[in-house]
């Protein structure tokens, strides 16, 4: 057995007076993929920020090749090889993309930058990913799959001995995550070492050598990908049996609650069409970039649009999002960070922000806020260290949770969750997949859009699939299967126009 | 024929009068002389004087400038290079840092303007009164009226309690005025280096109902304050002059020469300081004048 | 519990000024001078609390010093216009109040919609408005000084000179217009909102906050703040000029940052602004106090403490 | 190709001006005309190129006019005293300017450090220093003016004046400041570094960019450009006092802004500055070219522009 990289030795971190992470060990090998899986807020991206030299623990020590490694910051890391890829974006949004993939490390002749080499390198790199973005593409004007890809191109261009990926893949579909793992497998026949952590299990069973299972910030198993089924990962992490993923389906009723008719969106959508029945779960599939979002947005009023929507048999005003809510019609976005929460503020604030006149006549009733907060807290099995954190410091999952529960507050007939579970842990999906059941169950109508085939197919009993901003086709039934979504998402399919 | 002229923008009182004056004399010379024609430019500061300056003579070919310098020192070497020119140069008010450079110098007595009002102190105060001053916006101006004041309290045992700036605006000598009375329980006079701040300092001394302790002597002959004075008031004994009007003088001597022979009168008007009193009052009370 | 600088930071700069103060002078603390000094705080008070409501939501206000003399200086000719026909009586103060009012309105929509509407930088568009206004009040006031009829001054001056129980009027504004300022920001949906929009304006858009119409309403609540600034600012000298509120923008601004608002917006404390005008009115107060520094030095006096007050708190809320 | 109004905007914004330029005044394109509008524009236009980094990095600097103001009285304070020695020599010239760049340097830094070590807005940091440097002008001038010694002044004026092949000084010093600084911002690890920061700190953190370092660069940057500006400056005046340099501030960041660099940082660039400080300019020129409106009003045709040529900026940038 090759001596470990980079390893923990009995490290312990604490944010103010709570401890998340408890005495761990851990090691990485050169020429391995180690997975670190757990629940939301089990500590795994703590622990990749203190192996990455962005945080520093509280207690007991990082080694770099059995040598204590003290970095005082992330650039010490880097120096050292150490590279590492955070769950959330970080991407300066003005620059290009081949700003970003150099950013603090460009290539220059002379004092000068070399404009053409960095070019034709981030090219060469994003095209080893098979994203085909011009390199002089302004990072905020990309899609978020191609966000990420220029992520893991700015990690592929440093001088990488240890990779930590903190959930690199749960942005990309099935494919371009497999793009991503040839380049994993290569880094990793070059001998060096990667950790990367997932909720998407079978890929964990199809990349890593070795599992580590981390619960409420101690480690609780340990071993080669042999030792897991992914049931068994799943139970290691969550600590239930979460085997029956997805309820029964069920088709909605025959009233149809949410009527689009020929909706453009400019330079996104053309000419959509689909209806929604009370009481139903419908899936939209398609390819990333397909405007999926933007369809959605465009009907819920967040973006420009033509084309008449009809809710609730009267039609709906375009570009007017409270209206909307009022008549109970909300979206849930896909972008956490960046368009669905407050991250400097607290989470009452959050969860109550749409609503906030329900809560305000006309001065706020904290106490009521409160109620509504442990409501949220035990519905939707959000873990917070404590009440008044922040939401930023939430972990990536529990921020999803708080979302959820925010839009669920609006008490909506009709609400579309755009990538429901992404970030999510499996035990967590199964409360959330229940959770849109017994919404369905209530009477409510729910669009799911997703990028995860099993998660259309397990939840929906009919789903349009869009592909090039058009619908390509409606699926229902036993037609949902995933043969059938690529085959219309990559615009093999049959032009079924009158499926709507 | 076209003359330039030059004046710093309506920043307070005094400033603002000169402008009324100088677009009066402007329109009425325009509307009496056929070919005459004006350029006016008002500016906040020396640096866009020059510009002005040089706008004037780059793109409107003047015949004659009629300008009040902003300060005296930056001034004089781009003025200096326009007379050279052969340009007709009318400096009002603040002289240049040169001799000789103008053609024609009409002025107001700076010195004059601080002796007089503290020739009224020395005459009508005791030895051992106490007195503020409210200085205007730190300039070369405010100086030299400063110091002629000082000069002329000197030795007089007239006791000078503080100085601070209100900076030639109501609002400022308002507050230092406040401040003034909650920090000396006796005041006997105030000096305020301008009707605007005269007036602020008044508002102050009303309030905290001090008013026959003391009394005020402000400076310019604003149109109220000379009011006051004339109908006796005790807060308002006297003015000091200081009138705006000197640029109408100017532009009127500048355009009158220029227009009958070509050759404008040329030497220095210097318009002493004079005290306004009850008795002489009436003869600086300029109903029109919007100062 | 935990000593918050954040919080404790201005209050502990208040209270050092005043000890200071009391140093110094020992009429300071005198009845006088405390009204003196409430008062013209007042103006500056007044508007650095709709200044709060703005920058807390992501916005600035360059305009309302310029806003302020253009306001005043319309009321006054108001006024004076309509002295011949109602004649000198408590008719025209009221119409003249309903004038300043107005125009703060506005004033304050037309900075709001062209930040709101045309998407320009809030810097810009009332670096613009502000050069508008000044130049508007010189314009109306011919270059010099608009002044209110005589006689109307005398029956106008109660507003600034009077008030109740030995308070006067600006300072009973003031107070008024600080505690309802605290409770909006606070307790309200409308202060919750705009720390929304100023921590992400997105994620506010998103949550179906009407992005638009809150930040445009900020600039119109700023506008009649201005207004209510200026109708107590009148009857103090009854006259308004170029000069008139020169530089307010930036003591307001100043004033609410060294309460604890954060400029980027997100976050805002009416309180803390309370104190960050108290701060600046009594550091010149102070310096007219004493012969201690030239004259010239007040402004770097003034600067130094600007600098202290801020490095004090935010050292604070980074230790803690 | 699709045509970007977010980079013509402001260039047609320019032709509009040259344009009425010609139709009002025949001698508007003479060469003296616009000699004197490039070498007035030179001193904002230098200090304005500093500026564009600072707010590129997501700062701001408000301190620069009083920072010019004192630079300008120490440089001539330090001549003055040197004559008496050294002679009426080219030495003194260069040991006066060798101060201003060394004062500029400093005081830049100062700002820089404040702003990255204590971690104080950069707002309230050069508002502060805005005020210290202002009050210390004052000061050094003892409420008056500072004048360079007569004979030293004949001999430094041609650094204003003069020039060669017919293109003065000024004008050549801003070319260069403009060229380098477009170079140092779209062809340096520098520039890049600062857009960055300022779309994104924590992003440029990660990236082991050395934030502290470029923020207080930036200011430094800017810093020794005020004391370029100085240089050719003085030789113009001869003199500095409390009034000179002016508002500059706001000028140069309307200049950056109207140039189409983002007040919000992230986003940067020189050529626009250097096109929005030359309309600026424009505007007072044509002003001074015309009666057609009263000179109150001015300041509201400025504000006018101002605005206008930032609507045109952004409506183009949405439409496209
Ligand atoms: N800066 C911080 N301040 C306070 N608490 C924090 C901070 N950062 C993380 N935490 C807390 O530490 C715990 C672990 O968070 P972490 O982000 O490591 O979880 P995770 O395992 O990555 O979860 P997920 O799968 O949802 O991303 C969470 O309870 C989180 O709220
Ligand atoms: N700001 C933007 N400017 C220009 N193009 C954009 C911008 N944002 C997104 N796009 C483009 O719009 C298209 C649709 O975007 P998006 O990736 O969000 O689609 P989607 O179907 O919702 O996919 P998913 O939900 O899986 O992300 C893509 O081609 C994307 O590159
Ligand atoms: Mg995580
Ligand atoms: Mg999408």
């Amino acid at each position: 057995m090759t001596a470990p990289t980079l390893a923990l030795h009995d490290v312990s971190k604490s944010f103010g007076p709570i401890e998340v992470l408890h005495g761990v060990d851990f090691d990485l090998r050169p020429g391995e993929v180690h997975a670190l899986i757990g629940e939301n807020g089990a500590g795994k991206s703590t622990m990749m920020k203190i192996l990455g030299g962005y945080l520093s623990p509280t207690g007991g020590e990082v080694r770099l090749d059995g040598q204590r490694a003290a970095f005082s910051d992330s650039a010490e890391a880097e120096a050292a090889g150490v590279i590492m890829i955070h769950q959330e974006f970080n991407l300066a949004d003005h620059l290009s993309v081949e700003q970003n993939v150099f950013l603090g490390r460009e290539i220059r002749r002379g004092i000068f930058l070399d404009h053409k080499t960095m070019q034709a390198k981030s090219r060469d790199l994003m095209e080893a990913l098979e994203a085909r973005v011009p390199p002089r593409t302004r990072v905020s004007d990309i899609s978020v799959p191609e966000k990420q890809m220029v992520e893991i191109a700015k990690a592929l261009s440093r001088n990488v001995r240890v990779l930590i990926m903190d959930e690199p893949t749960a942005v990309l579909t099935g494919a371009e995550a497999r793009v991503l793992f040839k380049q994993v497998r290569r880094l990793r026949d070059e001998g060096a070492a990667i950790l990367f952590t997932s909720h998407k299990l079978d890929e964990v069973s199809e990349i890593a050598d070795r599992v580590t299972v981390l619960r409420d910030g101690a480690v609780v198993a340990q071993g080669g990908i042999d030792e897991f089924t992914e049931d068994a990962m799943a139970t290691a992490m969550v600590g239930r049996d979460v085997s029956d993923l997805f309820p029964a389906k069920r088709a909605g009723g025959d009233e149809i609650i949410l009527e689009a008719a020929h909706v453009d969106v400019p330079g996104h959508v053309t000419g959509a069409s689909l209806s929604l029945r009370k009481g139903e779960i419908l899936g939209i599939g398609g390819l990333v970039g397909a405007g999926r979002t933007e369809l959605m947005e465009g009907l819920v009023g967040l973006r420009p649009r033509t084309g008449t929507v009809t809710l609730k048999g009267t039609s709906l005003p375009g570009g007017d999002v409270a209206c909307a809510r009022r008549r109970g019609f909300v979206y849930l976005t896909e972008d956490r960070k960046g368009a669905g929460l407050l991250l400097d503020k607290s989470l009452t604030e959050n969860l109550t922000l749409p609503v906030l006149h329900r809560y305000a006549r006309p001065l706020i009733d904290r106490k009521a806020e409160a109620a509504a907060l442990d409501k949220a807290i035990t519905d939707f099995d959000i873990r917070v260290p404590s009440r008044d954190v922040k939401v930023g410091n939430l972990s990536g999952g529990n921020q999803q949770k708080l979302l959820l529960a925010k839009t669920m507050l609006c008490d909506p007939d009709v609400v579309v969750i755009d990538e429901p579970t992404r970030g999510i842990d499996i035990g967590t999906k199964q409360q959330i997949y229940t959770l849109i059941h017994r919404l369905a169950e209530e009477g409510r109508s729910i669009i799911v859009i997703s990028s995860e085939m099993p998660e259309l197919i397990g939840l929906c009993n009919r789903v349009y699939v869009m592909h090039g901003g058009h619908v390509a086709g409606e699926l229902t039934g036993s037609e949902v299967t995933e043969d059938n979504v690529i085959r219309l998402a990559t615009g093999l399919g049959s032009q079924r126009e009158d499926a709507a | 024929e076209t003359i330039g002229v030059s004046i710093p923008a309506a920043t307070h009182g005094w400033a603002g009068a000169l402008n009324f004056h100088a677009e009066q004399t402007v329109e009425r010379l325009e509307e009496q002389y056929e070919d005459l024609d004006f350029v006016l430019t008002t500016t906040p500061d020396p640096g866009t004087q020059i510009s002005d300056l040089e706008d004037m003579v780059a793109t409107r070919n003047i015949d004659a400038l009629v300008v009040l310098p902003f300060e005296s020192e930056p001034l004089t070497g781009p003025i200096q290079r326009i007379a050279e020119s052969g340009t007709w140069v009318t400096v009002v008010d603040r002289g240049l840092s040169q001799e000789n450079i103008e053609d024609l110098y009409v002025a107001g007595d700076n010195e004059s303007f601080g002796r007089t009002a503290g020739d009224y102190f020395v005459e009508t105060l005791d030895e051992g009164s106490k007195v503020v001053v409210l200085r205007g916006i730190p300039t070369s101006i405010d100086n030299e009226r400063v110091e002629a004041f000082q000069a002329a309290l000197d030795g007089s045992g007239i006791e000078i309690l503080a100085m601070e700036h209100g900076n030639w605006s109501r609002d400022d000598a308002f507050t230092v005025m406040q401040d003034f009375l909650s920090r000396y329980p006796e005041i006997d006079a105030v000096w305020a280096a301008d009707d605007d701040m005269a007036v602020g300092a008044i508002g102050a001394i009303e309030q905290a109902g001090r008013q026959d302790e003391m009394w005020v002597v402000g400076g310019a002959g604003m149109k109220e304050m000379v009011q006051r004075v004339q109908d006796g008031d005790s807060m308002v004994p006297v003015d000091v002059t200081y009138p705006p009007a000197m640029i109408a003088t100017a532009i009127e001597l500048t355009a009158m020469g220029l227009m009958s022979d070509g050759v404008p009168m040329s030497g220095d008007f210097i318009i002493a300081s004079e005290l306004i009193t009850q008795d002489n009052a009436d003869q600086y009370y300029f109903e029109d004048s919007p100062y | 519990m935990k000593i918050d600088l954040h919080v404790l930071g201005p209050i502990l700069a208040l209270v050092a000024l005043i000890g200071i103060g009391i140093a110094l002078n020992s009429n300071f603390l005198s009845y006088g001078n405390i009204t003196n000094v409430l008062a013209r705080s007042a103006f500056i008070g007044i508007i650095a609390v709709g200044m709060t409501f703005v920058i807390t939501a992501g916005g600035l206000d360059l305009s309302v010093g310029s806003m302020a003399a253009f306001i005043a200086g319309l009321m006054i000719l108001c006024m004076n216009l309509l002295v011949p026909s109602m004649g000198q009586s408590l008719g025209v103060i009221l119409i003249g109040i309903a004038v300043a009012l107005a125009a703060g309105l506005v004033a304050g929509a037309i900075n709001g919609l062209l930040v709101t509407r045309a998407g320009i930088e809030a810097f810009i568009v009332t670096l613009g408005t502000m050069g508008i206004y000044r130049s508007l009040v010189t314009w109306l006031a011919d270059g010099g000084t608009l002044s209110l009829d005589y006689g109307m001054r005398e029956l106008y001056r109660p507003v600034y000179y009077d008030g109740i129980l030995g308070v006067s009027w600006p300072i009973i504004v003031f107070a008024i217009v600080a505690i309802l300022g605290e409770i909006v920001m606070r307790h309200t949906a409308f202060g919750r909102h705009c720390a929304a929009i100023g921590s992400n304006e997105t994620v506010a858009r998103y949550s179906t906050v009407a992005v638009t119409r809150v930040k445009t309403l900020t600039y119109i609540l700023l506008g009649c703040l201005v207004g209510v600034a200026v109708v107590m600012y009148v009857p103090r000298l009854g006259s308004a000029s170029a000069s008139t509120g020169l530089l307010w923008e930036l003591e307001a601004i100043a004033a609410v940052i060294i309460g604890g608002t954060v400029l980027k917006g997100g976050f805002g404390r009416v309180w803390g602004t309370v104190v960050g005008v108290l701060i600046l009115s009594l550091i010149g107060n102070i310096l007219n106090l004493t012969d201690m520094v030239s004259p010239y030095l007040n402004g770097a006096i003034q600067g130094v403490i600007i600098i202290l007050a801020v490095v004090l708190q935010r050292k604070g809320s980074t230790a803690t």
